[in-house]
């Protein structure tokens, strides 16, 4: 299989989806490349360069650079989807859901129930994520919890380039709406990605690690992270099964709990902030549902319960690390 | 002045009208009795405004509306029975009674949506013109939202895109005088709604609400502008609404005989009947029997409304997603 | 102790505050009655009634009716917090986060961490919540689960007319930004209220009733309902602890796992949605840091995974019930 | 044309517009080499507009900045070398290193804090102005913004209540000719910022944003109108920068001549320079001199931020709550 970096691999899926349907339009700030500048069209494809290409392919009516709105993109992807379009919005950073916070929760996110099931809203919005490039309190936000708090919106997090075509396909063609995460860091990483059409199911976790001892779960670039720390574990026998759910919303609980029925032990493993976590949020179901499988307590590994911080070594020290994974699956074996 | 509309379209402008006021001033004396859940805002008084620009819209041409809706929806076509069961909270309500009357939509209609929160639809707006205009067909689409609403910025940044990427859309700022029990020329700055256009870059008229011929003759310029590509634009419309904020609003910050007064002098309804007949378009006949037909109608609807059965339990956790 | 309703002991507790600070500023929409109108002035306190009285006693300087405009609205607030006042902003609906959360989320709360610690961002916002009344889905959300997670704000959610009056004293006399949720349908209920100064702690949760055989943890208004199921059990001899945090940040998770000593069962309660909420926030805490002190698994009683449906009788099912409660207390107790 | 400012304040003037000059050339090495943590937007070719708008402030009035934030804090007056700690992560930063470039803010000088949300300030800025409105000392506050941020719908509520409540807020916008790498011509769909201010009910003065007396003057007339309690008003400043959006930009948007035919044009110091020395307001020496100092506190600020030890990791969680 070719190997292509999580960043080609979501441009290739984008443009592939729209060779395929024509009523798939993008917009958003730059994604065209910045329109009126007195340099070269389609400058850029978006600042992470993921819509690169879309412009000169597709022409200004299906890519469309905005101002500097979001609440106006996020709600101009909601009119168009309810107008019988495919919209696919971007929001330069998942941290300025702030600005158009409205327009996802009250209003797409609920268009169908409000509306008695009589329209379908086939949204995908977009969002960059994640610390790890001192962009400080305000660009470095890990907000996947939010949005899967939220009734109505699918919630996807891929942590590799494979999973970022399969899903980000299957966004794009489901008739839900879908909140799509993508994590700055790893959009420079390689991994192998399959040719052709490619969509991964929603709510199916994907079983990274095979192990005996005990089940750790993460997200995104966490999975990378815990990766390290398990492989470095496996040198001393100790093994773990590392499941990467993928999507947040549907969650594939199943999965976690088949894993536990053999391990009887977990570690979540999330970016985010601990309150009303993705992490507390499966400690929660599987206290409730998956009890008797449980012989230690759940650990969580997270960021603190803080902004990210600026400085190189405080952000460091912010994000989960391979050391804090490998240290709590340790715990985790110890009680 | 000439006949600014065949009969039958005079017609069908003085029953969407009174149909609309039918449905208000009824369900004012329903609600009162308890039977209608939640906290509805009536449009008695405004129906001009609707009635004026749908007109010029058809099925395929969108809106998007407010809390205060069901003038919207009426002039746009949405079945009175239909939206009556919804506003009760039936199965058979035009959203299955999951929405209520400040979430109904019809999009068979081209109806997308009343909407609870101010400034909520305008962004939305934006996109279904986008869609139309990447048709092609010459559709467009209306942006209803009050006086109130011209001062939230999610409006402002849709208006700007409509601009920028030229889209066929008309914003509408129906100037009822509050917004809630804020006055209009407190909450404007500008005092001046309509002039806020211009700081889009679009073009903007003002007219009197409560002036049907008036609302049909500038919608009719600005709709067709947008139809020819010719972008966006704002019509502003001056009026009041005969009834509270919401139904059991005390109103005490109206004067005691401001709404009085403006039935006398703003009611387009007794405007309309006077225009048309004194001008010899219609018979006072004619309206008569329509008076008559709607009154039918809006009876068919409460009746069917109170007897019709709620959402069954097992519909609590259905259409939130098509698959999930 | 006189008793008062929840709406008189908020409103009276805002009076008092002002009197005592002059730095104390009230703004929102309609908060002084409605400027502008043709009638009577401050025609109304609020459209709930919690401000009446302020705009004549305090004057249109403290108490500043805006336009439509949350983000303005709270952006003010902060400006207003960085420039020395002490601001009490409302708004008409929680729902509206959605059209101010930025202000909220990225500013208000982030301000003193990422200032280094040279500031203090003393802003309470005001925020009716709750479902109960069929006001649809935009107007009847418990989001408390949003703000909790957002490190830099302090989130309290009263139960009753003497938590209201003790718990909003603090939150005006906090240097810190404190988001205060008003269940709209406690408004009109009675409690004895204390006279005088009366300042309840932040992280201090109360135990509303004490047992022995289950641990019910429960916010706002289902405070109310997991009373009326627990009172019921006790004619059968079953007894719970119910604990109500009353401030879930800072949580009081302490007193909760003191009573699991006891009892080892723990049912929670909350009316929000149950993905990332406060009750799977707190049971996957529980999951970790109580997991020995647990006999069984840990029973969720939330709304569905749903927007809040319009209809009476949809509405009715949608939100956790006292029979619902009871029935949870006795599923812990058989398992 | 009479000397519009004293000796030393030209002198004042002209030491703010250099010490922001040499800060960002001297960051535009140093990022180069990797020294400096996360993405910088550099102020470069915009002074005359941080200076000629703070001249007229003091230490008690207020100003919001945005990402694009350096030369706002030193015209506001903030230590450049506890500006170059930050923005280079370091303990003794500012912001103690947990804001950066982004998130510089000094309290004692009445800089509110730089943002990095577009169209985050200005809503904070009414509300400095509501404070400083309660105070009654005449007390200002401005709200710095770019082109982009003119079409944040936040931007316009901060604009519309700043004009209800009547407050001592002045809106700059500086108008550089992009958003990021988007066109204002694009993106504000009348093309006139300063336009947008009549509809918001303000009034609005334009000026070219590399004329420090022009600058300086309409500024001052602006804010002379806050303190006397005239109300807000809107200030459009055209400027250019002189480097990318953020370091590391590649600018393909931008023609390859335009930033050397900017620089030659439209540089605010050489223009300064010539002016006062022209009309014989200063020597060419005395400028000289100046210039040798702002190199030596730059060169003392860079070389004591590279020394500087970073945050230690205890202060991870410090300072997100006074009590909690
Ligand atoms: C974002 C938001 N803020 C506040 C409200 C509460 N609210 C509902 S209607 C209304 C007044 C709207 O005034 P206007 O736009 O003039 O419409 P009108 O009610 O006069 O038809 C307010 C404040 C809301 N629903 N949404
Ligand atoms: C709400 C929000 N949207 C988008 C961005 C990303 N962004 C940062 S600066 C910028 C351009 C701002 O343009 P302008 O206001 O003209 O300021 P300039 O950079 O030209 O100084 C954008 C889009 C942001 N930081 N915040
Ligand atoms: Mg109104
Ligand atoms: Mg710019």
């Amino acid at each position: 299989m070719p190997v292509k970096t999580y960043r080609d691999a979501l441009n290739e899926t984008l443009h592939a989806e729209m060779e395929r349907d024509a009523k798939i339009i993008i917009l958003g700030e730059d994604v065209a490349g910045g329109a009126g500048g007195t340099g070269v069209e389609e400058a850029a494809g978006g600042i992470f360069g993921v819509t690169t290409g879309l412009y000169k392919k597709f022409g200004k009516d299906r890519v469309i650079d905005t101002p500097i709105s979001e609440s106006a993109i996020i709600g101009a992807a909601a009119g168009a989807a309810l107008a019988g379009y495919r919209p696919v919005a971007e929001l330069m950073f998942a941290d300025f859901i702030g600005v158009s916070m409205d327009q996802l929760y009250n209003q797409i996110a609920k268009f169908r129930y409000m509306f008695g099931g009589k329209t379908k809203t086939p949204v995908v919005v977009r969002m960059p994520t994640g610390a790890g490039m001192n962009m400080g309190a305000q660009h470095s936000q890990t907000i996947y919890p939010i949005v899967t708090s939220v009734p109505g919106l699918k919630v996807v997090i891929p942590s590799n380039a494979a999973d970022a075509k399969g899903l980000l396909t299957t966004a794009i063609r489901d008739d839900d709406p879908v909140v799509f995460f993508e994590h700055k860091a790893l959009y420079p990483r390689k991994a192998e990605v399959p040719d052709g059409d490619y969509a991964i199911p929603f709510g199916e976790a994907a079983l990274v690690r095979e192990g005996e001892d005990v089940t750790v779960v993460a997200l995104a670039r966490m999975v990378v992270f815990a990766e390290k720390a398990i492989d470095k574990l496996a040198e001393e026998g100790i093994t773990c099964d590392l499941i990467d759910p993928r999507t947040t919303s549907p969650l594939d609980l199943d999965t976690i709990l088949e894993s536990l029925e053999s391990t009887g032990r977990l570690v979540l493993v999330d970016e985010s902030t601990p309150r009303c976590s993705v992490a507390s949020d499966i400690a929660g179901m599987v206290a409730s549902e998956g009890f008797e499988l449980l012989k230690a307590p759940i650990k969580m590994v997270t960021a603190p319960h803080a902004p990210v911080p600026f400085a190189r070594g405080l952000e460091r020290a912010y994000v989960p690390s391979p050391a804090g994974i490998e240290a709590a699956i340790r715990e985790v074996m110890a009680s | 002045m000439t006949m600014p509309l065949p009969a039958d379209r005079l017609l069908k402008a003085y029953r969407v009208m009174k149909t609309i006021r039918e449905f208000e001033e009824r369900l004012h004396v329903e609600i009162a009795t308890g039977a209608i859940p939640g906290f509805t805002h009536l449009y008695s008084g405004q129906e001009a405004i609707a009635a004026g620009i749908c007109m010029h819209l058809d099925d395929d041409d969108y809106i998007v509306s407010t809390h205060r809706g069901h003038g919207h929806c009426i002039a746009k076509g949405c079945d009175v029975t239909g939206m009556m069961l919804e506003i009760y909270g039936r199965a058979d309500g035009l959203c299955k009674g999951k929405g209520g009357s400040m979430h109904i939509a019809d999009f068979d209609k081209g109806m997308l949506g009343a909407n609870a929160i101010v400034g909520g639809g305008p962004p939305i707006a934006t996109g279904a013109a986008i869609a139309t205009k990447l048709d092609g067909k010459g559709k467009v689409t209306a942006s209803f939202g009050g006086d109130g609403s011209s001062n939230q910025g999610t409006v402002f940044e849709a208006m700007n895109l409509a601009v920028v990427l030229q889209l066929p859309t008309l914003f509408v700022f129906e100037d009822n005088g509050y917004g809630e029990h804020t006055g209009t020329d407190y909450a404007v700055g500008s005092k001046d709604i309509a002039g806020r256009a211009a700081g889009f870059g679009m073009p903007a008229k003002k007219v009197d609400g409560s002036d049907f011929f008036a609302v049909l003759g500038a919608a009719g310029e600005l709709i067709q502008m947008a139809r020819d590509g010719g972008g966006p634009s704002t019509l502003e419309c001056t009026t009041t609404r005969f009834y509270g904020h919401f139904e059991g609003d005390p109103q005490r910050y109206r004067a005691k005989d401001e709404v009085a007064n403006f039935r006398e002098t703003h009611d387009c309804l007794k405007r309309f009947r006077a225009q048309v007949v004194d001008a010899g378009w219609l018979e006072a006949s004619q309206l008569d029997a329509l008076d008559a037909e709607v009154a039918t109608d809006i009876d068919t609807a409460v009746s069917t409304a109170q007897a019709a059965p709620e959402p069954a339990v097992s519909e609590l956790a259905t259409d939130v997603y098509i698959t999930y």
